[in-house]
């Protein structure tokens, strides 16, 4: 077999110039993500979080270091399509209905009509949506919406997933549902995940792997393991291993220094 | 009709100040009014201020004598014929300043316009609004109807003639006309010449029609204090058309220096060579042998004739009546005239054409 | 979003009718009543008389006007979206077409005729649609370009992790994102082009459409005809800007997300 | 090098690529211009593809210029350059007047409209309506009303004036649509913030509308300047007041045959003037940029 | 003394007519919160807590029930400025510098300006922004921005504060420190708040009670006490009466039934 890494991450480094001068996004950057693994990316704002993801997906080139998808430069990965991607904002196509919005990526890379039709149909079922295929995004909740955002980042069955702050917009209860539902949907695809959130909770209930950032200049502080074991309920929310790890993960990001109180 | 005795001898104030609306932008169309103003003729009548309102805009002449925007107007008879019948005004003219007409439709020798029976199915150009009339009536008097003819609206300049738009334009003997002449024949390298034209004159035609009147406010003219100052009016103007007949140089001189002095950044008429081209072209059409400003019972009767059987290009007539008889009236030359002769100025006289030398450019 | 959206149906039907008869009474009131206007005014009753009578020419320069309006206004929309197309993708022409812009958007009509009417011919219809199409050009360019501006950076990103192709991303992502600006700068143009199809007539071209007439009738004491023929410009204004506008709406029915 | 200086130096890299374009053209195209389907013998049928490149249609830019350096009207009448000047700022003067007149009269309207929403749906569609009436189907009008006001009162009613009324209709259309939608922008959270301080109508509208209105009002001004100058050459035309840019045009452009380049004087003049009106008014809104730090935030 | 209670609701609902038929966003509330009490709302989306805040605010008017804050009607207290408000968007005028947009409810009630100098100043320090005053919003963190909108609502010294998920667009590290310093002030000005928050963790952290509601039609379900003592710090959010309120709140929430979660 070729690799184990779904995502290899070797030195990496990301600056910005800017007109104010250069910003350090993020340096050093060290990370593996195995096949399968969900890994959850957390710290505070402007962190770099979104950066390393959008490095991964190949949105962003890197300044330095290495970065493998597969075994493959994130450019070469992106091109084949190894990676899905939602983002905070579901981004939908406006003018399309949930079932093109669906389609697009398949669409895209010149599905034929009727696999398409299929492989959308399956999608939303999948996300449960299958009764809102005609339906144009401003019909839909902010929650379904981002169903739909999801079931497209999986339309062409990519064995990594990149998630930045998907649920980040949404309410708490909505917010606890979809996450009992991506849990369940990375379990059914196989796929590994990368996840960028700011929520403690949020990061333990899904990860395999909690990678901490810190900001100024942006890197990893630390990497706490989550091995809470398959089953991802509501049982689990309230469980002592989970408050565990939780405070675990709010001790680590906490250990990073608050620079200025004042600019929260 | 008008007061039977003009400037009868009853109590009134006269009439000091008034104002004059033209038909046109300030030229030597409009000499004699520069020329009375500068000269002091209206003073001399006993008026202490005389505006002098030029046009070139939508401001229509007899409209603003009708509004009461002014007390005399300069415009063409068959527009305010049509003006008359269509709003049930009443406007005099008091003084035919221009005897003949000066319409010419111009073609390039070889295109084969050279009457107005060659019109047919040609393109012709006109400025339209309103001066389109004795085409129409020409036409109209040679069997043909507006339907015949493709009509086109000419700007400004006369490009339309010179770039084949139209096969004959509209021209003024004392304007556009020159402005042809003031270009270069790319043939030939040197300004075009007449002999490169063939040219119909209205004059020549059953469409030719009244041009240049003076017009006042018939309903007006039973006020004794305006009648009286419609003839001292006509007296000034008389002599300011006399002067310009026999001093053409310093006539136009002073109208171009009044149209460049006219307004606050000055108005931007033609330059002087052009000036003079004009006064001596217009010197032409008002001293055609008859008295100054005398209306011609012919000519008039052509013109009512001309614009009954005038149809535009909606199939629209200018007027479908006799004008009243109201239109026009020689009482105030007459008595303007004789107060002159009585004071010794003569009115009579012939003009001798000059032989204006055009310029390229005109300036 | 719009206020007046949430008036009830027959309000927003009522109310400017309310007001359309309100200005009329005062209308015939200061023409009618107290003879207190100029004659050009003429009395709204005349002009319908008019109208009615004389329904046959006036329909066939609208038709004249309409038809320039129209082409001029597809010319314009053609070129501006073109030139933006080009402003959007090259900076460069961004900043070279700018001046040229802001200067076309302030050229009056009266300028712009008899040298369009010189270049083109006077007696071809070409010179005023061409002043129309100038006319149309700036507010449909205008917005295009914004339009083309106003990909979400999200749709972008999406595009691009899908490894779509410039011109996938093109028609799928810029172009329907700039639709709507599109059919509001019609929207715009369309009026903007009808007034200028129509001054144009007044400065030379062939004798025909609705501007001919309204000055020939105008300048000859027919006002409550040079009118009727107004009402025909109105009108053709009014089509136009309806259809653009139901257009608009249509396509802007899908709120952005 | 900064933005702007980069910008400016494209732009001028773009008025030399016309003025090279057009030289071009009137190089290579044809004089009389390229006709095709022209009927044998019908004059002006066809479809002209190329336009004209003759010197009446098309003169030199060198001409232009030389033109303008010339006397304007022959005589000893001034360089035509300082007569373009001078006409265009009486021009400019009027539209000022039109432009403020506009604001006036569209502030009112925009205001009463944002105000009573049932004034909106009253008044809006007639103000819609009302700008696809030509200017030169009423500017005769308001020209007699202007004449019959001052005879009949001790009010002198200067030309001048009736061309500054004609040239604000054009202008207050975009400031009244610019008022209304700017009071109206004002976020629902705003408002709410207001009433919770029990602030009234005119607290509202000047601690909260009106700023908040600035980023629509600014364009709006610029565009009601621009009409102003374009509305007031149209009047000066049609009423025939001299003086100004849009006389001069007219005036120059009869001698368009035999003298070419002397319309253009005034033509370049004319859009010189939309420009500086516009120009002017957006060095205005840089100073009122503290109003517009919603626009990067929002 | 007039009355113990800051709000006081009895059968209080409130129903929006819309084309589409009538809206009942709230039926039949009874609550009191008494003076210097601190009350989170909580409740999925649309279960109308927004809407019962805005009612205590006036800036809706409810349809039955009635509702008095300090024993006035709710108008009355509005004209009064018997209490300040603050949203999820900070609100900030943006043409307006952080003094300025604090100054604003002094200005409109016409404070004089010296006054309003040292108003504005004391309050920049309670927040922590003396060194921001002269900055404008778009030269602010999203939680200095919304530290702004605190010291802004409690400019006039009102003995009720009304919070309308003021948190919610921050991150998690800047949302916790704002918590702390929100029930840091809370007890210095002795202010009764209502806060409508989808965090459970906050919710509990914050409050004296939570109030947790449920849609269609919006209702109160349960009220729930979380005495958790004064000491709202970082050990608290560790401690397991902690956790054990955050679990009451979490079922209380579960409890309400969850009519479709394809809607979420
Ligand atoms: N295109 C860019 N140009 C300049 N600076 C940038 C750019 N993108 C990000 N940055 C800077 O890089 C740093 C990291 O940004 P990033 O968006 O990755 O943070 P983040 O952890 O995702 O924050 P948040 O939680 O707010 O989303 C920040 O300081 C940001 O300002
Ligand atoms: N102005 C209004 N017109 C019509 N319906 C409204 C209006 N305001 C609120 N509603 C409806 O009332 C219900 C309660 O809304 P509310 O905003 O109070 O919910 P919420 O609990 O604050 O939700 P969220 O957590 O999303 O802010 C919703 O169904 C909403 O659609
Ligand atoms: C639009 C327009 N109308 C008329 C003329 C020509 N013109 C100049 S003087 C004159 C006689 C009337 O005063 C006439 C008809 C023109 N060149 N352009
Ligand atoms: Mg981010
Ligand atoms: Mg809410």
């Amino acid at each position: 077999m070729t690799t184990e890494y779904a995502v290899r991450a070797t030195g990496v480094g990301k600056t910005f110039p800017t007109k104010a001068g250069d910003v350090v996004a993020l340096t050093e950057v060290e990370l593996t993500v195995s096949a399968g693994e969900f890994v959850s990316l957390i710290g505070p704002s402007g962190c770099g979080k979104s950066t390393l993801l959008r490095l991964i997906a190949d949105l962003d080139g890197a300044t330095t270091g290495e970065l493998e998808i597969f075994g493959k430069p994130a450019a070469k990965a992106r091109v084949d399509q190894d990676y899905g991607i939602a983002f905070q904002q579901a981004g939908l196509l406006p003018w399309r209905t949930v079932g093109g919005n669906i389609a697009l990526p398949l669409e895209l890379h010149g599905m034929a009509k009727p696999d398409r039709a299929k492989r959308v149909a399956d999608l939303a079922e999948l996300v449960g949506l299958s009764d809102f295929i005609d339906r144009f995004p401003d019909q839909l909740s902010g929650g379904m919406q981002q169903r739909v955002a999801i079931a497209r980042s999986l339309a062409e069955q990519p064995r990594l997933l990149l998630m930045d702050e998907p649920f980040g917009a949404l309410d708490e209860m909505t917010r606890e549902y979809l996450q009992g539902e991506l849990t369940r949907i990375a379990k059914e695809t196989g796929a590994a995940v990368v996840f960028v959130t700011h929520s403690i909770p949020e990061a333990v209930f899904l990860s395999d792997r909690v990678v901490v950032m810190s900001p100024r200049p942006g890197r990893i502080t630390d990497i706490i393991e989550t091995p809470l074991g398959d089953a991802r309920d509501e049982a689990l929310r309230e469980s002592p291993e989970y408050f565990e790890r939780v405070t675990a993960v709010r001790e680590a990001l906490h250990g990073t220094p608050v620079e200025r109180a004042n600019e929260r | 009709g008008p007061a039977a005795d003009p400037g009868s001898s009853e109590d009134f104030e006269p009439l000091t100040s008034i104002k004059l609306q033209l038909q046109w932008l300030p030229q030597s169309q409009f000499a004699g009014y520069y020329v009375a103003l500068d000269k002091g003729y209206f003073e001399e009548e006993g008026f202490d201020s005389v505006d002098i309102i030029p046009s070139g805009g939508d401001i229509v002449p007899q409209d603003a004598l009708v509004n009461g925007d002014v007390d005399f107007a300069v415009a063409w008879v068959p527009k305010v014929l049509g003006t008359l019948e269509a709003t049930g005004a009443e406007l005099t003219d008091i003084a035919q300043v221009y005897q003949k007409s000066g319409t010419l439709q111009v073609s390039f020798k070889g295109d084969g316009v050279e009457s107005v029976e060659d019109f047919e199915g040609k393109r012709i150009g006109s400025w339209g609004f309103g001066n389109e009339w004795e085409i129409f009536a020409a036409m109209a008097a040679d069997g043909l109807d507006a339907s015949s003819v493709k009509v086109t609206t000419q700007d400004f300049s006369m490009n339309a003639l010179l770039d084949g738009d139209v096969d004959a334009a509209q021209a003024m003997t004392y304007n556009e006309w020159a402005q042809i002449l003031e270009v270069e024949n790319p043939a030939t390298g040197e300004l075009y010449q007449p002999e490169d034209f063939d040219v119909v004159s209205y004059e020549d035609t059953e469409g030719a029609m009244l041009q240049d009147a003076i017009w006042a406010d018939t309903e007006r003219l039973d006020d004794p204090a305006y009648a009286d100052a419609s003839v001292r009016f006509l007296k000034a103007v008389t002599k300011g058309w006399i002067f310009a007949r026999d001093n053409p140089e310093e006539a136009a001189t002073i109208t171009y220096d009044a149209a460049v002095a006219a307004g606050e950044g000055g108005a931007f008429p033609v330059g002087p060579n052009h000036q003079l081209w004009q006064m001596n072209e217009v010197n032409k059409l008002i001293w055609a042998g008859g008295d100054f400003g005398t209306i011609d019972e012919a000519a008039w009767a052509k013109t009512v004739k001309g614009a009954l059987a005038a149809v535009n290009q909606d199939g629209l007539p200018l007027i479908t009546e006799e004008p009243l008889e109201s239109a026009y009236s020689n009482d105030y030359t007459t008595k303007a005239l004789a107060e002159l002769e009585e004071e010794g100025v003569t009115v009579g006289g012939e003009y001798t054409p000059l032989d204006v030398v055009l310029t390229k450019g005109g300036q | 979003m719009n206020a007046v959206q949430s008036l009830p149906g027959w309000v927003r039907f009522a109310a400017p009718v309310v007001v359309g008869v309100l200005m009329l009474g005062l209308w015939v009131l200061v023409v009618d009543v107290l003879d207190a206007a100029p004659r050009a005014l003429p009395s709204p009753f005349a002009i319908i008389t008019e109208i009615g009578l004389r329904f046959g020419i006036i329909t066939e320069d609208m038709a004249i006007t309409a038809t320039n309006a129209l082409l001029g206004l597809a010319l314009g929309a053609v070129v501006a979206i073109l030139l933006a197309a080009l402003a959007a993708t090259f900076r460069p022409i961004d900043g070279m077409l700018a001046p040229l812009v802001a200067a076309i958007a302030v050229v009056p009509i009266v300028a712009l005729t008899p040298i369009l009417n010189t270049m083109f011919g006077a007696s071809s219809q070409f010179g005023r649609m061409s002043v129309a199409a100038i006319a149309a050009f700036v507010p449909v360019f205008v917005n295009v370009l914004r339009g083309l501006r106003q990909t979400r950076p999200v749709h972008r990103d999406l595009l691009r992790a899908s490894a779509a192709s410039p011109w996938q991303t093109f028609s799928v992502l810029t172009l329907p994102t700039a639709l709507p600006y599109l059919l509001t700068g019609l929207r715009i143009a369309s009026s903007v082009a009808v007034i200028a199809a129509l001054v144009a007539e007044y400065f030379g071209g062939p004798a025909d459409g609705i501007g001919t007439a309204i000055a020939t009738y105008a300048k000859s004491g027919r006002a409550s005809l040079a009118f009727a023929y107004v009402a025909g410009g109105i009108a053709i204004g009014l089509a136009l800007f309806l259809v653009t506008g139901l257009l608009e709406r249509l396509v802007t029915r899908r709120r952005p997300v | 090098m900064t933005g702007r200086a980069r910008g400016a130096l494209w732009g001028v890299l773009g008025v030399v690529a016309l003025l090279g374009a057009w030289e071009l053209y009137k190089f290579l195209g044809p004089a009389a211009g390229f006709v095709v389907g022209a009927t044998e013998g019908e004059t002006g049928s066809g479809v002209m593809l190329l336009p004209r490149t003759n010197d009446r249609a098309m003169p030199h830019i060198w001409d232009m210029i030389a033109r303008l350096g010339a006397s304007a009207s022959g005589g000893n009448t001034p360089p035509l350059y300082v007569a373009v000047i001078t006409a265009g700022l009486t021009t400019l003067g009027i539209a000022a007047v039109g432009w403020i007149i506009g604001i006036v009269v569209g502030s009112f309207l925009g205001a009463v409209m944002q105000r009573w929403r049932l004034a909106e749906a009253g008044l809006l569609p007639w103000i819609v309506v009302s700008q696809t009436i030509p200017l030169i189907a009423f500017a005769p009008i308001i020209n007699t009303i202007g004449t019959q006001a001052s005879r009949g009162s001790a009010f002198d009613w200067p030309q001048w004036l009736s061309v500054a009324i004609i040239a604000s209709y054009l202008s207050f259309f975009p400031i009244a649509v610019g008022v209304l939608r700017g009071l109206e922008s004002p976020d629902r959270m705003h408002l709410d913030l207001m009433r919770t301080y029990a602030a009234g109508y005119w607290q509202t509208l000047f601690r909260l509308r009106i700023p908040a209105a600035i980023p629509h009002l600014l364009p709006a001004l610029r565009l009601a300047a621009a009409s102003a100058v374009v509305g007031a050459v149209v009047a000066e035309v049609s009423i025939g007041m001299q003086g100004g840019i849009g006389r001069m045009l007219i005036q120059l452009a009869g001698q368009g045959s035999s003298d070419p380049a002397a319309p253009w004087g005034p033509t370049i003049g004319s859009v010189a003037l939309g420009l500086v009106a516009a120009g002017t008014v957006a060095l205005i809104g840089l100073t009122l940029k503290n109003y517009r730090r919603g626009e990067q935030t929002a």
